[in-house]
């Protein structure tokens, strides 16, 4: 029965030995605990302690002036419970001394009082209270950006709507990433300012497009979120469109880029419709779309790729860069495994797959691929943000640890060719994306093993800097292609050849 | 509330952004960082999260 | 559902409206009798909601059975305690008959009341005058110290001071406590500042109609030596003030908090003269030494009514002395009370600002909602007075009122407008 | 600010603030209080908090606490709880102008205070009244000395009562420390070389704010200055302190730099003038007065100078022994104030005693 002796040691603390002797005892009648005692922790105690068996690393070092608490227990919870009820007896009633504790208001009424030139209310507040807070936003005259997610649907139409009477703009909910006036907001990247407008239903494919146009010499004026249901049939693209209406008027937005997962065919056409009333030139990119009338000033791009190049005046059909030199493939190995953080990101890789005429299936399946169930076809692409894998847990973005397993298991299984993976950088990301995969495909180890093909969306201004992350990708080992579409590219050529 | 139909219309993009941060506290450290106004609000679910109350509060226009 | 809520809105706006617009102004000291007719022989207000005297507690019976003995309704104070067991006495809160009165806040016929009339809207309040420091009646004082000290209250000191505020036009209040609070007065806890403004506007009109110099030096040594002497006529200002708020439709405006040492009770406009009580919290707070938690009896007085016009614990960041003296943080802390009560209040009040705030006016208007949403329930700040009748403070702190209260009322307000 | 209560001077209260007047104060702190200066508060107990200053410690009592070489009783009620009242760890304290401010509640007036000091009724020391002192004393508080801490070592036979790390340490240390004074006090000027072995046992030894072990060489050294041996005191602090630099905390170190003057609480001084005086009566209001000083500190203190004046009466007894060098002296000296046949009752009475305990 292994027994655990806890030590805590409270520093400069005095106790007079009546107060002493009371909580020792009180402690020592705790459940499952052994033996307890409290006592100053000079040479000669701690010799006592020593010799009853109550002394740890911790208590070794207390001096004369400080309170040693020792506890021996049945097992780790209850000695802790004591330690921490010994705490608590302790904690005499003090009044901290220290610096004036700046007031928080605790309602956005309050903080309007205190800051009224607000403009947009940034909500990451538990989807069923999101709602709520965003309808006090736009009633109180401003326009909301919805980060959190499991707002209901009822919820966000009946939002959008009162939003559309207000004038106002709702980002969101489940609005991951936003740029307005240069200030990057919640999982965006730091991109030079320019001329080039984004509106997009995602997170990352707002960063990947406007990480691409940064890499490409120009800037962004704005970048606004609608999130991911609305250009859904139920909620009828509102906050595209007010979107549509806020760049059209906008002096610093010179071209427009429209950015979401194929729309319900009449929302397509009201969106289209508004689009070609803005004046300015625009590209538009439904992701997994097959090719659609635009209006005059429109263009279509198939890929995040393609767009971000449209949008920077480059034509898209300059040839991507080659798969370069990597060992063959053994032949037992057929399938590609994708394991993505961006939902977009695994969206355009299925697009550019099955363009590459390569069966595909995913858990969050595009026009055309496979759901991940039926498992038909050979390739597998994870969004590994979906909510089946964040409940209860961080999104892969923030704590790269949820797609450790599924890297394992790829790197296990003889069947798999090429494994994908994106590693996405920017504020709120995790601190070192790219070294953590490093160090799960090093520990996966293993002599004979899978292509290692990833992109990086991020900048060299971001937190992460790119260039860093790049070389300890490349230093495992794995393959760092240029953009999101171009590592799904070379995975089409690597398991064809 | 009571002075809430005279604010005149804020636009997002044509002035400063001034964020009010509800919610996670390391966006509005991201934003201070990069220099942008913020203010953060010391959030917690309106009437203790008691649901029936909070229904009541909005019902009232709190 | 919007017009509900426009509804609050414009009702809300018109009860914050009336209260800035109050003009309370100390125009008499005369008997209650004379100034609350309704107030009939063995009719005993006391502070704070309705309470019986089975559910009374220590201090409050001791000035029951005292004010028996003042009165000449029982010769001593066992014969007192028992006709107040047996019901001799009709118990009423002070707030049914326009009146206040700090911690037992004993109101009877003979007793002289200040009268604050608020010339706006025209009502009056009254409140007794404060007796002064240690064994007195306020604390459940009733021995014959106490009993003379009211008679010569009565007689002596009660008269004087009503000749002296008829002989000119009344004393504004509100710029006196706009002056108070540049002091580092609060007017609940600390008076110091209000009480010397107080002296120096009567000591004239005193002199002028003093019948004698004794009278006169006693009268005036009275005020100086009680730092608290201003306390009950911030109490009857605040009364003054809140009275014609009450009763406004689909108002969430509360008018009136008070205890009575066993609950703690609220008053909202928007819903009649209900009561919403809920049982009093022990106050956290700083002892005389001498005296710890285990003295302390539980929080009584209608002196909330401070609170409920913005001055008290609302105005701590006037005071931050008393932040010091009820133990709740450091005097440079003193701000975020005020701050955080802006959080519940619709509104400031312009003429009572806080120097130390950039001259931001007091929060005004507790709106129920708004307590409801954040939680945050009033702050006041208390003295503390002994479990036992008479013996008198013996600390003070900061209490909260119960959060009970406020949901009651909720509910039974959207009731009243038909939401449920 | 608001009223007093009824029976507290209200001159004890203005504006915020509570003045009291400083009764007595102990040596010590009167040498601190001497000049301006200023510190801070360093612990808050239940009657008494500790105010570090620039030269030391001074310990701030209600009216009735324990006169003290540290201590200031103040006028302040008896039944005061000063954490209660607002005083805390860390609070500013202020010293000038005849008035020690302690955070921003209270003022201390020292003006009219009296000086505490030790004071031995003209003792003699006579060996034969000490060591019926000594019988007396252990008579009166067997089975009143707490089980906890080194009370107990006050008796002879320590075997006896609950066994405890804390006693066995100690009933180590003190019988090397034994055998050190009874060289010491025998050969005054025995070699300095010789370090009183024990200390590093005793030092820092035991529950309690000052470890019992501090207390019981606290108590030695007190009893050496009461009985003229200052050098011993001095040589015993000169092995300790530096072990005290080391181990204690602040408060413990600030008592034994007080003994090592001599000075202890009111309770021991008290006990040792009576026992050096073997005056019986005295002995019930002594141990109140022992009881009186902390938990069992005034215990443990007595456990100290109980072995230091036992260790001198056998060292004066050996030299006398050695003067006359005869038994029967020593026969008559021990007889002289007993009748044989109370001896021998006496003895059976304080052997019984010790079994019970």
């Amino acid at each position: 029965m292994s027994r655990v002796i806890v030590n805590r040691v409270r520093k400069g603390l005095y106790l007079d030995s009546v107060a002493l002797m009371r909580f020792s005892r009180s402690i020592a009648g705790l459940a499952g605990v052994e033996e307890a005692a409290l006592m100053m922790g000079t040479p000669a105690n701690l010799g006592i302690l020593v010799e009853a068996g109550l002394l740890d690393g911790a208590g070794e070092h207390a001096k004369g002036g400080d309170l040693v608490i020792a506890v021996r227990a049945r097992d780790g919870d209850s000695a802790d419970a004591a330690v921490a009820k010994a705490g608590e007896l302790l904690d005499q009633p003090r009044l901290t001394r220290g610096e004036t504790a700046a007031w928080r208001p605790r309602t956005l009424r309050a903080a309007l009082n205190q800051v009224p030139e607000a403009t947009l209310a940034l909500i990451s507040v538990p989807g069923d209270f999101a709602a709520a807070e965003a309808r006090k936003a736009i009633r109180r005259g401003l326009d909301a950006m919805i980060f959190s997610d499991n707002v209901p649907l009822a919820d966000e139409v009946a939002l959008k709507r009162e939003a559309r009477d207000l004038g106002r703009l709702v980002m969101g909910p489940d609005c991951g990433t936003a740029i307005i006036n240069g200030v990057p907001l919640a999982f965006a990247n730091r991109v030079p300012s320019g001329a080039v407008g984004i509106i997009g239903a995602s997170g990352t494919g707002i960063q990947e497009v406007s990480c691409l146009i940064a890499r490409n010499g120009a800037g962004i004026s704005h970048a606004i979120g609608v999130g991911g249901r609305d250009l859904s049939e139920a909620v009828g693209g509102i906050s595209t469109l007010r979107a549509l209406d806020m760049l059209a008027r906008d002096p610093a937005s010179e071209r427009v880029v429209l950015i979401s997962k194929p729309p319900a065919p009449e929302v397509s056409a009201r969106v289209l419709e508004k689009l070609s009333g803005i004046g300015k030139p625009a590209t538009v990119c439904f992701v997994g779309a097959p090719p659609m009338a635009m209006p005059a000033n429109a263009v279509q791009a198939f890929t995040l790729r393609e767009a971000a190049l449209r949008s920077v005046g480059v034509s898209g059909e300059t040839p991507p860069p080659a798969l370069p030199p990597v060992p063959t493939i053994a032949p037992g190995r057929r399938e590609i495994r994708g394991l993505f953080s961006g939902g977009t990101l695994c969206a355009e890789a299925q697009a550019v797959m099955l363009a590459g005429k390569i069966a595909v299936a995913s858990n969050a399946p595009i026009p055309g691929a496979a759901p991940a169930s039926t498992g038909a076809a050979e390739s597998l692409l994870l969004d590994m943000g979906d909510d089946s894998y964040t409940r209860g847990r961080p999104h892969p973005m923030i704590d790269p640890e949820v797609r450790d397993d599924a890297v394992r298991q790829a790197m296990a299984d003889p069947s798999v060719a090429v494994i994908l993976a994106d590693i996405v950088l920017g504020f709120g990301a995790h601190g070192d994306p790219a070294g953590h995969l490093a160090r799960a495909v090093r520990a996966a180890g293993g002599a004979e093993r899978a292509l290692l093909i990833a992109s990086v969306t991020g900048t060299e201004a971001d937190p992460q800097i790119r260039s860093v992350q790049i070389a300890k990708l490349e230093e495992a080992g794995i393959l760092v292609a240029p953009s999101n579409a171009d590592a799904a590219r070379w995975a089409c050529e690597a398991v064809q050849r | 509330m009571s002075e809430m139909s005279e604010k005149p219309k804020t636009e997002l993009l044509d002035r400063p952004l001034m964020v009010v941060n509800i919610g996670l506290e390391s966006f509005a450290a991201d934003l201070r960082a990069e220099g942008a106004g913020v203010v953060h609000v010391d959030w917690a679910p309106p009437a203790a999260g008691d649901p029936e109350l909070a229904a009541l509060l909005a019902k009232l226009g709190a | 559902m919007n017009d509900i809520a426009g509804r609050i809105e414009t009702a809300n706006r018109e009860a914050l409206g009336r209260m800035i617009a109050g003009d309370p102004v100390l125009v008499d000291v005369i008997p209650a009798a004379e100034a609350i007719p309704s107030l009939q022989d063995r009719m005993i207000l006391h502070a704070g909601p309705p309470v019986d005297w089975e559910r009374m507690c220590g201090p409050m019976r001791g000035a029951v059975a005292g004010i028996a003995v003042f009165e000449g309704w029982a010769p001593d104070l066992e014969t007192a305690n028992r006709m107040a067991g047996e019901g001799a006495f009709d118990f009423r809160p002070n707030h049914h008959f326009d009146a206040v009165g700090p911690m037992t806040g004993m109101t009877t016929i003979s007793q002289p009341v200040m009268v604050v009339e608020n010339r706006a809207f025209g009502n009056r309040a009254y409140c007794t005058i404060n007796e002064g420091l240690g064994k007195v009646m306020r604390f459940g004082g009733n021995d014959a110290e106490v009993l003379d000290r009211l008679r010569w209250l009565r007689d002596g000191f009660g008269p004087a001071m009503g000749r002296a505020l008829r002989s000119g036009e009344g004393i504004p209040l509100k710029p006196l406590v706009a002056r108070g609070l540049t002091m580092g007065d609060e007017m609940h806890q600390r008076n110091v500042g209000c009480t010397g403004l107080m002296l120096r506007a009567l000591s004239p009109a005193m002199a002028a109609s003093a019948g004698d110099l004794d009278g006169l030096a006693r009268a005036l040594a009275f005020i100086g030596g009680n730092d608290q002497f201003f306390l009950n006529i911030a109490m009857a200002m605040g009364k003054a003030i809140m009275d014609p708020v009450r009763d406004i439709e689909a108002s969430t405006i509360v008018t009136a908090m008070s205890r009575n040492g066993t609950e703690f009770g609220i008053r909202v406009s928007g819903t009649g003269d209900t009561w919403f009580t809920a049982p009093v919290e022990m106050p956290e707070g700083l002892y005389f030494p001498g005296f710890t938690e285990a003295d302390a009896n539980p929080d009584m007085g209608d002196s909330t009514i401070v609170e409920t016009v913005g001055l008290g614990g609302f105005a701590m960041g006037a005071a931050p002395a008393v932040a010091g003296f009820v133990g709740a943080g450091t005097a440079s802390e003193a701000a975020n009370f005020t701050r955080s009560m802006a959080e519940i209040t619709l509104g400031e009040n312009p003429e009572w600002t806080i120097p130390a705030m950039d001259y931001r006016g007091v929060p005004s208007g507790i709106d129920i909602r708004l307590v409801v949403e954040t939680g945050l329930a009033p702050t006041i700040n208390t003295g503390i007075a002994h479990r036992e009748p008479g013996i008198g403070q013996v600390g003070a702190g900061v209490v909260r009122a119960p959060l009970a209260c406020f949901h009651q009322a909720l509910r039974a307000f959207a009731d009243r407008m038909g939401v449920s | 600010m608001a009223a007093v209560s009824a029976h507290e001077p209200v001159s004890a209260w203005r504006d915020g603030q509570f003045s009291f007047a400083v009764r007595t104060i102990g040596g010590i702190a009167a040498r601190l209080l001497s000049h301006t200066g200023r510190g801070r508060v360093l612990a808050v107990f239940g009657k008494c908090f500790y105010v570090e200053l620039e030269h030391g410690l001074l310990c701030v009592g209600a009216e009735g606490f324990t006169l003290g070489p540290l201590n200031l009783i103040t006028s302040a009620p008896a039944s005061t709880r000063w954490l209660e009242s607002g005083v805390r760890v860390g609070d500013a304290a202020v010293l000038g102008g005849g008035v020690l401010r302690v955070g921003h509640r209270f003022r201390f007036r020292l003006d009219g205070a009296a000086e505490w000091r030790p004071a031995y009724s003209g003792i003699s020391g006579h060996p034969s009244a000490l060591r019926e002192g000594l019988q007396r004393f252990r008579l009166a508080c067997a089975g009143v000395a707490p089980a906890e801490g080194l009370g107990r070592l006050i008796f002879d036979d320590t075997a006896a009562g609950p066994r405890s790390p804390v006693i066995d340490r100690g009933r180590v240390a003190i019988r090397l420390l034994d055998d050190w004074l009874d060289q010491v006090l025998r050969d005054p000027d025995m070699p300095t070389a010789q370090e009183p072995e024990g200390l590093n046992l005793l030092m820092g030894l035991g529950p309690g704010l000052t470890p019992a072990g501090d207390d019981v060489l606290g108590g030695m050294m007190i009893a050496a200055h009461a009985l003229g041996e200052e050098a011993v005191a001095r040589r015993l602090w000169r092995c300790a302190r530096p072990l005290a630099e080391k181990a204690a905390g602040p408060i413990a170190r600030a008592h034994l730099a007080a003994a090592a003057d001599g000075m202890g609480a009111d309770g021991v001084h008290r006990a040792i003038d009576a026992i050096l005086r073997g005056r019986a009566e005295d002995f019930g209001s002594v141990i109140a007065g022992i009881d009186a000083i902390g938990h069992s500190s005034g215990w443990d203190a007595m456990a100290g100078v109980t072995r230091f004046l036992e260790a001198s009466f056998h060292a004066r007894e050996a030299w006398d022994a050695r003067m006359m060098g005869s038994a029967e002296l020593r026969h008559h000296l021990a007889g002289e104030f007993l009748q044989p046949l109370d001896r021998a009752r006496q003895i059976a009475a304080v052997t019984a005693d010790q079994e019970m305990l």
